[in-house]
């Protein structure tokens, strides 16, 4: 229990003094910038609460569009690597196809999906998607075929179907493995959210808010919704893992 | 008898668990060991035994009692990098091949290149491995691994030779072989050795004495002295002597 | 991996599969050309036999462009892995700094920094320095935590035996910890090699006049498709090209790994 | 085994390369920034002054002016060793002058303006572009004849800045641009236009104009409505300083001014040339296109009937209509300062006279 406290202590006085130093001029004096340049957290926090509601809504329409291209993509992802799995001879080529569409940057995708779709949701979904595919299936693959071959023995001497093994045996080695995928995919699909509103047809998102702002040497209303931004991505990211803490209660990672 | 080489007086180790209800590892043990001598402590899992080995090698502390080596604090010891220490892994470290396996703590003890050369192949010869000295430990099967440790260990030609459960993971066979191997090592170098293990027929055939160990709380249940004849060959596990050792010590855990 | 495939099979596959990628890309264009009809269709998914003229006819442009941005990426990639080996060997010195350090790791993935550039500009005041930082910020993420993860993997005995011997910390450093986390280490490297690539080529964006970067913005605001569709397909190259030298070097460099190194990398 | 150490030998080798070759190009592209193609290399002795130019876009005729100067060498001549920063949609000028990563800047009057406004010591000491290029282009199908017609339809802009003068075009035909009509966010193509997802888009005369004609629209399938005609014109590209800067180079910046104003000069005479030397630069966009915006942004420098030897001035009603707008539209939320020190015309004067 102790240690639990000081778990959280010791980052939560970093973030407090870090906060506190940038709020009194600490990092200005050091980096020479005047306030207009980097807004202090007093004044983003006081505008992001005038501003909240518009944050908010911007805020929701960025999550969205990152989490169903997340659901989606994920999905995508592991229906690969299960077929990967499933003919491991001509499979194995899709995965090496999904990991040379990773190293597209995402600078291209957006006008790339700009041209395809006529929204800017289902292009910030579609970016999204091609985004989060590749990291869920080159895990998702690990996960189905890193099996102790003893296990895959046991159940063939019970002559058991490709299908049942998938089932008992396959899908559940994999959810530890899937969990790494999602923790990855919650940060890039918000950052491949916000990118993908850079070129967007649409004036609302996070994405959008930062670079309107930016330019406009609205600095203080930038700052804010980069601070939803990244609040936003912690807190999917807690979610990942307390539901990655019910689900692997038998991993020894969670002990 | 001389004053004894290492001296164990009332050592007792207990671990703190959450719940409460603190594990007593060791309870109150005493034991002299005198120089040169080859002594097995032997006992069931969960005796204590591997936790007073690392006792006396300073890796754990007691919470009560205290070990003297010839004198001095196993912290001493240890400083003074004294004893070499085989573990019941072989414990190699895979990017290194045999021979800078065997170097690594030489390297460290800074003990000039021309000597650990020399060093190197005087013990790769006595643990039977000296066309392996530049092998991966991937490419060695399990015996001769365990092989490497031991040689790491003597190539320090340290003043002890602390040994835990050296042989466990191996089969029957390496382990009779490895025994031998052992004995016949130890007769030329004559080190104070702890040998650490579970395997009764073990300890009889390597030791001077058995100190059998038993579980909960741990403590030292008995001390028996083996008196067969030296040098030992794997035919006297089969004299009525070597079975009359060994039925005593089994007993002497049915007593319990 | 249980696939137990020969050589020659795997290189039969491998063409089957790119053959088999252009036929179909092929027809998709046509359809959408001349089935669909869309007027877009030049631009939405170009016939590959174009683009790849398109790249032969300027083959020496794309070329030097991503030479620029490759070894950009190099310096990048360089930089954000040092940072990161750095971080992890001073997370593993101290708990306490593992502590402060770990959930910040994990909040500094969750900043959008590639629409930072005009605060790092304001901060930095040089665009080369912060261009090298952007590269760098977006590339330790991935070698700390796997280097991280590499140095709290050593086993309890192999710490003892240097232990044993009384041997000084950093000499338990530069024998068994750095040794033992190498093989971790180039997990993370081989996830930050791309990653790397990718941070080049929209740093070239930020102001730049030479880059696979500038190729793709210049030719996306100046409509011209083609050469926009070769700069993606050098630039997915390029990252392709980057993970297999990481993996080139893990060879080289750990000739001791077998052929089963450790799959699954720790990203996050 | 062996083969394999010695292909990953040659990746090693072939990295090392790359990291070589970026690094010598980096500094090759630093030294050959600064060359002046004709053999103007009359410079008195000593050394060149260093000057960096932060454009506000690509390199592109829309900058003629100065790539002029700079392939003639009138900065050499005028002992200045230029170098010129491309611009692109991370880069903001303002802030690139102020933080000293460049020394002049291009922009647009409103957007100082707004800068101006919230601190930061810019002044502007140049006026380029004499009209505003910002259209609002629609295809004739729809039917968007007036402004009036903007009614319910989708309409396209850049945003960050960009927006103004379409707010001010639709309050001065009585649409409210939050309910009467949708503004979306359009991208750098002209894609949206074309396959009809909005009904009107952003165009700059000498730019995305251009790419609409040469996509293959003839103009009579286009309308136009053009900010100057509706008398919403807001003003565009500007040369702006640090004042903390100009306070200390006053002689650097006219004499930078002097040879741009030169190269401008000669650009607008000579378009076709213009568009060459541009393209000279960069060869992301065909020659035509350059020498189309040549020929278009030379109509903006030296509009009809104003005198070439005035390139650069500052026309102050022009600028205090840009104020108003802006600040009447909401990008500005008090009203502009124009002064001495926000925007003057004093080194125009001195670089300009005889």
């Amino acid at each position: 229990m102790k240690s639990k406290v000081i778990t959280i202590l010791w980052p939560l006085a970093f973030g407090i003094a870090l906060i506190l130093a940038w709020q009194f001029g600490l990092f200005h004096k050091v980096l020479d910038l005047k306030p207009f340049q980097l807004p202090v957290p007093s004044e983003i926090a006081s505008t992001l609460a005038a501003n909240l509601p518009k944050a908010l809504k911007d805020c929701g329409v960025t999550i969205s569009g990152a989490l169903v291209g997340m659901i989606i993509g994920s999905l995508m992802g592991f229906m690969i690597a299960a077929i990967a799995t499933f003919f491991p001879k001509w499979g194995y080529g899709g995965m090496i196809v999904v990991t040379a569409l990773n190293a597209v940057p995402i600078v291209a995708l957006s006008p790339i999906m700009n041209l395809w779709f006529s929204t800017g949701m289902e292009q910030k979904i579609a970016v999204v998607t091609v985004v989060c595919m590749a990291a869920m299936a080159i895990n998702g693959y690990s996960g189905l075929n890193n099996i102790n071959p003893y296990s895959i023995d046991l159940m063939h001497s019970v002559a058991a179907s490709e299908w049942t093994i998938f089932k008992k045996l396959r899908f559940p080695n994999s959810l530890p493995y899937i969990f790494t995928a999602s923790k990855i995919n919650i940060a890039s699909s918000i950052i491949a959210a916000i990118i993908s509103e850079y070129f967007a047809a649409s004036t609302s998102g996070l994405g959008f808010g930062i670079k309107d702002n930016l330019r406009k040497a609205e600095m203080a209303m930038g700052w804010s919704y980069i601070v939803v931004a990244s609040l936003a991505g912690v807190i999917l990211y807690c979610v990942i893992l307390l539901v990655e803490r019910d689900a692997l209660k038998w991993h020894a990672s969670q002990k | 008898m001389n004053a004894p080489e290492i001296q164990i007086k009332n050592v007792s180790m207990v671990y703190p668990v959450n719940n409460g209800q603190d594990i007593v590892a060791l309870t109150d043990v005493n034991l002299d060991i005198q120089e040169g001598e080859f002594i097995s402590l032997l006992g069931p899992s969960g005796c204590g035994k591997t936790t007073l080995l690392r006792i006396i090698a300073d890796l754990n502390q007691p919470t009560a009692g205290s070990v003297a080596i010839r004198g001095q604090s196993p912290r001493d010891i240890r400083m003074q990098r004294k004893y070499g220490i085989v573990f019941q892994n072989p414990v190699l470290y895979d990017w290194r091949t045999v021979r800078r396996n065997i170097c690594m703590p030489m390297e460290i003890m800074g003990i000039p290149k021309k000597e650990r050369t020399a060093r190197i192949n005087r013990v790769l010869e006595l643990v039977g491995l000296q066309d392996f000295g530049d092998k991966y430990p991937f490419e060695l099967s399990g015996g001769m691994q365990q092989r490497v440790g031991i040689a790491r260990a003597l190539a320090l030609d340290p003043e002890f030779l602390f040994m835990d459960e050296p042989f466990s993971a191996l089969d029957e066979f390496t382990r009779e072989k490895l025994n031998e191997d052992l004995l016949s090592i130890w007769s030329k170098a004559k080190k104070t050795v702890i040998f650490v293990t579970h395997n009764i027929p073990e300890s009889v055939f390597l030791s001077d004495r058995v100190v059998v160990l038993s579980p909960h709380p741990g403590r030292i249940s008995a001390i028996v002295d083996i008196n067969l004849p030296r040098p030992r060959e794997n035919s006297i596990r089969e004299t009525p002597e070597f079975y009359e050792y060994v039925t005593k010590i089994r007993r002497s855990f049915e007593g319990v | 991996m249980s696939v137990a495939i020969g050589k020659r099979e795997q290189r039969i596959v491998a063409i089957v599969w790119v053959i088999g990628i252009i036929v179909v890309w092929e027809l998709a264009s046509f359809l959408l050309k001349y089935v669909i009809q869309d007027p877009m269709a030049s631009a939405k998914l170009p016939y590959p036999h174009i683009v790849a003229m398109t790249f032969v006819e300027n083959w020496k442009i794309l070329l030097e462009a991503g030479l620029v941005t490759f070894s950009r990426a190099a310096i990048g990639f360089a930089l954000g892995s040092s940072v990161g080996i750095l971080l992890a060997v001073l997370m593993s010195l101290s708990k306490t700094m593992e502590r402060i350090a770990f959930p910040y790791l994990i909040v500094s993935q969750m900043i959008p920094v590639l629409g930072l550039a005009p605060i790092i500009f304001n901060i930095v005041r040089d665009m080369n320095v912060s261009r090298i930082m952007i590269a760098a910020y977006i590339t330790f993420f991935p070698v700390a935590v796997n280097m991280l993860s590499g140095l709290k993997s050593v086993e309890q005995e192999k710490k003892d035996l240097l232990f044993s011997i009384a041997s000084s910390k950093f000499k338990v450093y530069q024998k068994l910890m750095l040794p033992f986390s190498m093989s971790y280490l180039f997990t993370g490297l081989k996830i930050a090699a791309p990653m790397a690539v990718t941070a080049s080529i929209l740093v070239d964006m930020l102001g730049s006049k030479s880059g696979i970067g500038v190729k793709i913005l210049y030719s996306l605001y100046s409509n011209s498709s083609n050469i926009f569709w070769a700069s993606v397909l050098t630039s997915a190259f390029m990252g392709i090209i980057s993970f297999y030298v990481v993996v080139f070097a893990e060879r080289l460099c750990l000739p001791w790994q077998k052929a089963t190194p450790r799959k699954e990398g720790v990203r996050a | 085994m062996k083969k394999s150490k010695f292909t990953s030998l040659l990746a090693v080798i072939i990295l090392i390369l790359l990291v070589a070759t970026g690094c010598s190009s980096g500094n090759s592209a630093a030294t050959t920034t600064g060359t002046g193609t004709s053999g103007a290399d009359k410079t008195t002795s000593g050394k060149l002054d260093k000057v960096t130019l932060q454009l506000k876009w690509l390199p592109q005729s829309q900058f003629m002016g100065y790539y002029v100067a700079q392939a003639k060498g009138y900065y050499k001549d005028a002992g200045i060793d230029i170098e010129i920063l491309p611009g692109g949609s991370d880069i903001i000028p303002e802030q690139q002058v102020y933080n000293g990563v460049a020394n002049i800047g291009v922009t647009w009057d409103s957007s100082l303006m707004k800068y101006q406004s919230k601190g930061w010591g810019l002044v502007q000491v140049g006026q380029i572009f004499q009209k505003s290029a910002m259209l609002l282009v629609s295809k004739a199908s729809s039917g968007i004849n007036s402004p009036k017609d903007l009614k319910g339809k989708k309409v396209g802009s850049w945003f960050g800045g960009n927006e103004y003068e379409i707010y001010a075009l639709l309050e001065a035909n009585g649409l409210n641009k939050d309910t009467d009509l949708k503004m979306v966010q359009q991208d750098y193509t002209m894609n949206q236009l074309l396959k009809d997802e909005i009904d009107a888009t952003s165009a700059m005369t000498y730019n995305e104009y251009g790419l609409l004609l040469e996509s293959g629209l003839k103009e009579s399938d286009l309308h136009v409505l053009n900010m100057n005609d509706a008398g919403v014109a807001m003003l565009e590209d500007c040369l702006f300083v640090n004042s903390d800067w100009i306070a200390k180079n006053e002689d650097l910046y006219v004499r930078f001014l002097k040879a741009s104003i030169k190269g401008w000069a000669e650009a607008c005479a000579n378009p076709e040339a213009a568009g060459k030397v541009v393209f000279d630069v960069d060869q992301s966009v065909s020659l035509a296109h350059q020498v189309y915006m040549a020929k278009e942004v030379a109509k903006l420098v030296v509009p009809k009937d104003f005198d070439p030897a005035k390139i650069g001035y500052m026309d102050m009603a022009a600028i205090q209509q840009t104020a108003d707008l802006a600040l009447k539209y909401g990008l500005l939320s008090k009203p502009a300062v124009i002064s001495e020190n926000t925007f003057t015309s004093k080194y125009w004067t001195k670089a300009t006279a005889k």
